[in-house]
């Protein structure tokens, strides 16, 4: 009957037996073999639905293999009270983790980070003006990292933005990619995030061809991000479609 | 319906959404009148519930349970410690419940919900008190290594009976646990032996031989009924939670013994009768579920 | 806040429009940079870098430390910076906190290089000392004095200059260390080894103020953005890190045209800070 | 531990009685209002002052005099071992208050109702005195903003160890563990506004030792005043009066 | 039945009992309460303007704020205010002072076994102190099944840790003489209605029933001990006002 979750002991995860680590074959020389047996520029299925979430405004769910984000989004509802007046509304956006979400319990990244970085990506897309002197919460909970969590949960929020009726210029996609030696491979899952030597992230609002938010890691050469930007603003293209169609079908959905 | 007074007059002029958000109460009584609910249960009835296995692939073991709309994500995972001098043969669970701001709009970032330590305290009373797991199946070896069951469990939406809905994931959860194959290096440290080499000569012979899951004995049932007059409401959603504020929570095992009887307060009394018309309901609700998930 | 009225912004954005700003400099004018070396004498490095009206300090420290599991032959940088009330009065209390967590990670995305540890500034397999035991732990903390505009660049530059300041300690590694114990490390007070800092990059933060975009924004030019892209360049002419400071969206072809223009800048940049850092080496010795 | 050598001389080879070398800047933050470096030695803080200006926080609005504001912040880099936290822990709350209180009572606050004075000063390093360090730079910023000021407070600590009295103790004398008494005074009006010690010391001792750190605060009170002087006389030039 | 208990206190002895009001000055009300050797104290402050986040502005909003003996809130700890919460919602006329709110504050003095139903009572005898409305008085009381089936009322922190299970409950004390309309409607008086239930431990469903009756029949003295010691009170503040 005693509470046994007081004074909790030191605890560790055990650690596979096997020694030897596979060294990543970019070492060798060869091309990089994809973990999950994709092509370097193939993305992973997308599942997304919309309206997961009961008591939001609008919600949506998204995996992209083993990347599993739900986003609620609240409001538009009344600023915090310390807040001065603003013509314009206000955005307000919180990534977390669960503490199953990555391998070794407790071990998630940055979640302030996250935080301000689906800000700046869902920033631009949102017509702030459309609803002045409140504030929009879009609340992420990563259930399960698998790899290019931010731009899954930048692109699952866009489609929950939707789903909760504000008013946006067009929705948000947005895409990653690494750099591996000489490769280049579009949506990388974990382990190829953790070997990277350089990565990048766009995210873009498709049917505007405009970026709303990129960030670079590592060294490139010019000629590599031109490539690597097209690569990902097509895969960028290829998801809004994706997230659209989602769309459409709840909509309809309804209407039946 | 009949109306009885001038304002009952306006309220049937109203439209029935309007009626409902300005008087609350009123709209669910004038429902309790005729022995139904909003959502068209009857007054004793739970939601539909459904559970899958499995949701969450870095766990050891994992549970999605859905009441009605109340969604819990739980899962365990196994890490190894050197269990306390007292029960050297035992292993240890640790419960967490938690509510990010995803789950409700009363919940904000930075401020964790109020309603989630309460919770915890009261699934880790009522999961340790059970009796359903045996925490001498989770030693590794005695006095060195024992199993810590981190249980985490994520209130995606809440609409009501939080304690009910957290409960079945946890129980569900802990179904599909599975120990893995572990053995004892040479470092005193346990270790994980992967499928491929489970073939090849161990160096050491495995603490842990095969993949098992844990024995659940008595597997405990919440029911949370709402106690408003002398309507009794089984499972309620969040509405009617907020509105009629006394709530009478009875756990049960599975051979009907009482685990928790829990009534914090609130309003209303609790009269013998009720108490006892709350464990029928929890009886023939348990049944029912069990089918449901079958 | 900068607090303009319409005419001061229209004076401001038609300044820019017609390459001429309101302190008299071309769109890509960088304001006159001083440096200063050894600013804090308890750091192994330091630097305070003046442009304009910003003010910077930038101190390396150097601790001894455990490599990371996962890279067991590197050593770890960290980088932290700090925003302080003197600079705004907003930043009072946990004020400053967002903004030094977003300086923070655009210094370590533009200077730290990929995950896998290629493209850094910093090499860091020179900062191990023994293979998954022993490794220098830098410690890069930056404080934001003063502010007008323009911070990132400014701390990027005062990181080079403290980096091209630090001098690191020789160590000496007991032999006969078995090979589960912690080896017993020998700290020199005499020697000291300098770091080489040709690798380290320079911050280029082009603003976008109606359709053109200028470098070294001050703090009333940056109230007039609709977006601002930081790109990290180093000698070679290699991009090592952008972000985006969000705001508008833009044309993916205008984003190539910034990183050009800012690798045409960057070379402008780093010889004037080399030779900013070495008169302020060379003022330090006297 | 030896503090003072037989010879008579401190640590850092000073006499008991002598101060470290100060030296001190106006203006050196563009922005604020009013802002001074101000160092002893080895330990240099900036202070900016922000103000007179409107109220932040309607609710502590006072409408017969003005509101002060202080926080004292320690940069990471400022002390020998990196500092993690390096805001809002007790010490740095309790600094605040001293500082706040003391500036107050020199700051003709009636004559600014309904107005706020944000001082904020910023630790670069640490070798003990910081607090009087503080104070002086406040002052000075203070004076840079124009802010009516009853009297510049000047501020400096003494210490008894060995049975010598010592002026300004460094950050090794400071941690001896023995009595540090720091003093603040209104030069002009030759008046005490701020006298903090922690430790047992006989009355005639401390005496002594008060006396000392008065001295002290006197010297950079002269200091202080040439500095303004010369300032003064560098704005005047500008302005080719 | 007859079988003493270690402490040589026959099963459904109560350990003495003591109650002292307005112990603290500041406090509005106050009331240290124990029980054997658990001894709580319990501070009123309020009501004060204005009720805090998500509470219904419309009615009087109660804190409770629990201070352990020793250490820092853990979740036990949070439980507790939830249910001394709720509990003195339950007795408090909270339409009376609508908009305010009314922080109780408890200190564990020293805890051996029964904290709860003593806190309970404490917290209820400070509220008398303060002078807050309430309907009626809590009284709480705790009642265990020990290994073999006794049932065993008021247990000590040793006999606690020893039982099968244990029964936290919380009763409204016997009205003397105003009639209440509604529990003579519905059939049940108003003595036997729970206020509070908490258990621990698993037991048969009979077994909790016993308890129940246990329970209800110890609440006549607890309730006239109340009774008598919140009385004098008023008896000597009306004799130094005459």
């Amino acid at each position: 009957m005693a509470g046994k979750i007081s004074n909790t002991p030191a605890t560790y995860t055990p650690s596979p037996t096997s020694q030897d680590k596979k060294r990543p074959s970019i070492f060798t020389g060869s091309d990089w073999v994809r973990p999950d047996g994709r092509g370097l520029h193939q993305c992973r299925p997308a599942f997304l639905r919309t309206s997961a979430v009961n008591s939001a405004s609008g919600s949506a769910y998204a995996e992209f293999g083993n990347a599993k984000v739900i986003v609620s989004v609240f409001g538009p509802r009344e600023s915090k009270k310390a807040m001065m007046y603003s013509d314009i509304g206000r955005l307000n956006c919180n990534v977390s983790y669960t503490s199953f979400a990555t391998p070794i319990r407790g071990q998630a990244s940055d979640s302030k980070d996250l935080s301000s970085m689906l800000h700046k990506a869902l920033e631009g897309a949102i017509i702030l003006e459309s609803f002045p002197k409140t504030t929009v919460d879009v609340f992420a909970l990563v259930l399960e990292s698998g790899g290019s969590d931010l731009p899954v949960v930048i692109s699952c929020a866009s489609l929950a933005l939707a789903d909760a009726g504000i008013m946006l210029y067009d929705m948000v996609a947005s895409v990653s990619m690494s750099c591996l030696g000489k490769n280049l491979v579009i949506d990388p899952v974990s382990e190829e995030e953790s070997y990277q030597d350089g990565g990048l992230m766009i995210t873009c609002m498709p049917s505007r061809n405009e970026v709303t938010q990129m960030t670079v890691t590592g060294e490139w050469s010019t000629p590599k991000i031109h490539e690597a930007m097209q690569l990902c603003l097509d895969a960028c293209s290829k998801l809004g479609k994706i997230m659209r169609s989602c769309l459409k079908e709840t909509v309809s959905a309804t209407q039946e | 319906m009949a109306t009885t007074n001038g304002s009952n007059d306006l309220s049937s002029e109203m439209e029935v959404d309007a009626f409902r958000r300005l008087f609350p109460l009123r709209f669910h009584e004038r429902h309790l009148l005729e022995s139904i609910r909003p959502d068209g249960r009857p007054l004793g009835r739970a939601r539909d519930t459904t559970i899958s296995l499995g949701a969450v692939a870095s766990a050891n073991g994992s549970a999605l349970a859905k009441i009605g709309c109340t969604t819990m994500l739980a899962a365990v995972k196994l890490e190894v410690m050197t269990p306390k001098a007292e029960s050297p043969d035992e292993g240890c669970i640790a419960i967490d419940f938690h509510m990010p701001p995803i789950c409700s709009p009363l919940v904000r970032p930075g401020r964790p919900a109020e309603a989630a330590p309460v919770i915890t305290k009261q699934l880790t009373d009522t999961i340790l008190s059970s009796g359903m797991i045996d925490l001498k199946e989770l030693s590794l070896v005695s006095g060195k290594a024992a199993w810590m069951a981190y249980l985490d469990i994520y209130c995606l939406d809440a609409d009501g009976a939080l304690f009910d809905a957290a409960l079945l994931s946890a129980v569900a959860a802990f179904s599909h646990l599975q120990i893995p194959v572990v053995s004892l290096n040479d470092d005193g440290r346990i270790v994980l032996i992967s499928e491929e080499n489970s073939g090849a000569m161990w160096e050491k012979e495995p603490v842990n031989k095969e993949k098992r899951k844990l024995k659940l004995e008595s597997v405990p049932f919440s029911l949370t009924c709402l106690l408003h007059k002398n309507y009794i409401l089984a499972d309620p959603s969040d509405e009617e939670e907020s509105i009629m504020e006394t709530f009478l929570t009875v756990v049960l095992d599975s051979s009907f013994q009482l685990v928790s009887l829990n009534k914090p307060g609130g309003p209303g009394l609790a009269h013998t009768s009720a108490i006892q018309d709350c464990v029928g309901i929890n009886k023939t609700e348990s049944e029912r579920t069990s089918e449901d998930i079958g | 806040m900068v607090g303009l009225s319409l005419g001061e912004k229209n004076f401001i954005k038609g300044g820019i429009a017609q390459d001429i700003r309101t302190d008299g400099r071309k769109r890509l004018t960088y304001r006159p940079i001083f440096v200063e070396t050894g600013v804090i004498p308890q750091a192994s490095g330091s630097a305070r870098v003046k442009m304009g009206a910003t003010d910077v300090i930038a101190s390396v420290k150097a601790e001894l430390g455990k490599p990371n599991a996962s890279h067991p032959d590197k050593g770890k940088v960290s980088i932290y910076v700090d925003c302080s009330p003197t600079a705004e009065p907003t930043f009072e209390g946990r004020g400053g906190e967002e903004l030094s967590m977003e300086l923070s990670t655009a210094l370590q995305r533009c200077l730290l290089g990929g995950k896998s540890g290629a493209g850094a500034g910093i090499d860091l397999s020179s900062l191990s000392i023994v293979e998954g035991k022993v490794c220098w732990d830098i410690y890069i903390d930056g404080l934001v004095v003063s502010s007008d505009g323009n911070l990132l660049d400014a701390l990027g530059a005062a990181i080079k200059a403290a980096l091209s300041n630090t001098a690191v300690p020789k160590v000496q590694v007991a032999a006969n260390a078995s090979l589960d114990e912690q080896p017993e490390v020998d700290v020199s007070d005499e020697e000291f080894q300098q770091f080489d800092t040709t690798g380290v990059p320079v911050i280029i933060t082009l603003t976008k103020v109606g359709r053109h975009y200028i470098v070294d924004a001050t703090a009333e030019e940056e109230s007039q953005m609709s977006s601002a892209v930081s790109i990290s360049v180093n000698r070679q002419g290699r991009i090592c890190g952008l972000t985006k400071r969000g705001g508008a969206g833009l044309d993916p072809s205008i984003i190539l045209d910034m990183i050009s223009v800012a690798k045409h800048v960057s070379e402008q940049l780093i010889n004037k800070l080399d030779s900013e850092i070495a008169a302020a080496e060379a003022c330090e010795e006297e | 531990m030896e503090y003072v050598s037989p010879e008579g001389l401190r640590l850092d080879g000073r006499r008991p009685t002598e101060m470290r070398q100060l030296r001190a800047e106006v203006g050196v933050v563009a922005k604020a209002d009013g802002s001074a470096s101000f160092e002893m030695g080895n330990t240099k803080v900036i202070a900016a002052v922000y103000g007179p200006r409107e109220v932040q926080n309607k609710g502590q609005q006072m409408n017969d005099q003005a509101l002060v504001r202080c926080e004292y912040s320690m940069a990471n880099f400022s002390t020998g071992d990196r500092m993690r936290k390096p805001k809002g822990d007790r010490r740095s709350t309790e600094i605040s208050l001293v500082i706040r209180q003391t500036m107050e009572a020199c700051i003709l606050t009636h004559l600014m109702p309904r107005s706020q004075i944000d001082i904020f000063v910023q630790v670069l390093q640490a070798d003990g005195g910081t607090r009087s360090a503080c104070i002086n730079a406040a002052t000075l910023a203070l004076a840079d903003a124009g802010i009516p000021m009853r009297d510049l407070v000047t501020s400096c600590s003494a210490g008894y160890l060995n049975s010598t009295p010592l002026l300004d103790l460094n950050y090794v004398e400071d941690s001896a563990g023995g009595p540090d008494v720091t003093v603040g005074i209104l030069p002009k009006l030759d008046k005490v506004t701020l006298l903090q010690m922690d430790a047992k010391l006989p009355i005639d001792i401390f005496e002594n030792v008060m006396q000392l750190a008065i001295e002290g605060c006197k010297a950079v009170a002269n200091y202080i005043r040439e500095i303004l002087l010369e300032n003064t006389k560098q704005l005047e030039f500008r302005r080719g009066v | 039945m007859d079988e003493k208990r270690e402490d040589g206190r026959a099963v459904t002895q109560l350990r003495p009992l003591s109650c002292t009001r307005n112990v603290l000055n500041r406090a509005h009300g106050s009331a240290s309460f124990s029980q054997g050797e658990t001894r709580i104290l319990a501070a009123v402050y309020g009501p004060k303007a204005g009720t805090k986040k998500n509470e219904n502005p419309e009615k009087a909003c109660i804190e409770v704020i629990w201070k352990p003996k020793s250490g820092q809130i853990g979740k036990a700890e949070k439980e507790y205010e939830m249910i001394v919460k709720r509990t003195l919602q339950n007795i408090c006329l909270l339409n009376v002072h609508p908009n305010t709110t009314t922080s109780i504050i408890i200190q564990v003095v020293n805890d051996d076994g029964s904290l709860l139903p003593c806190a309970i009572n404490a917290a209820c005898s400070a509220l008398v102190d303060a002078g807050i409305p309430l309907k009626y008085l809590a009284v709480a009381i705790s009642c265990c099944i020990s290994e073999d089936e006794d049932c065993i009322l008021d247990p000590n922190k040793l006999e606690e840790q020893k039982m099968k299970a244990l029964v936290y409950l919380v009763f409204r004390n016997s009205i003397m003489s105003v009639l209440d309309e509604e529990s003579t409607q519905v059939g049940e008086s108003i003595e036997n209605g729970i206020v509070t239930s908490v258990t621990h431990g698993v037991m048969t469903v009979n077994n909790y029933f016993r308890c129940l009756e246990q329970g209800r029949a110890a609440i006549k003295p607890l309730s006239d001990f109340l009774r008598k010691k919140l009385q004098s009170k008023v008896q000597s503040d009306v004799s130094v006002a005459g």
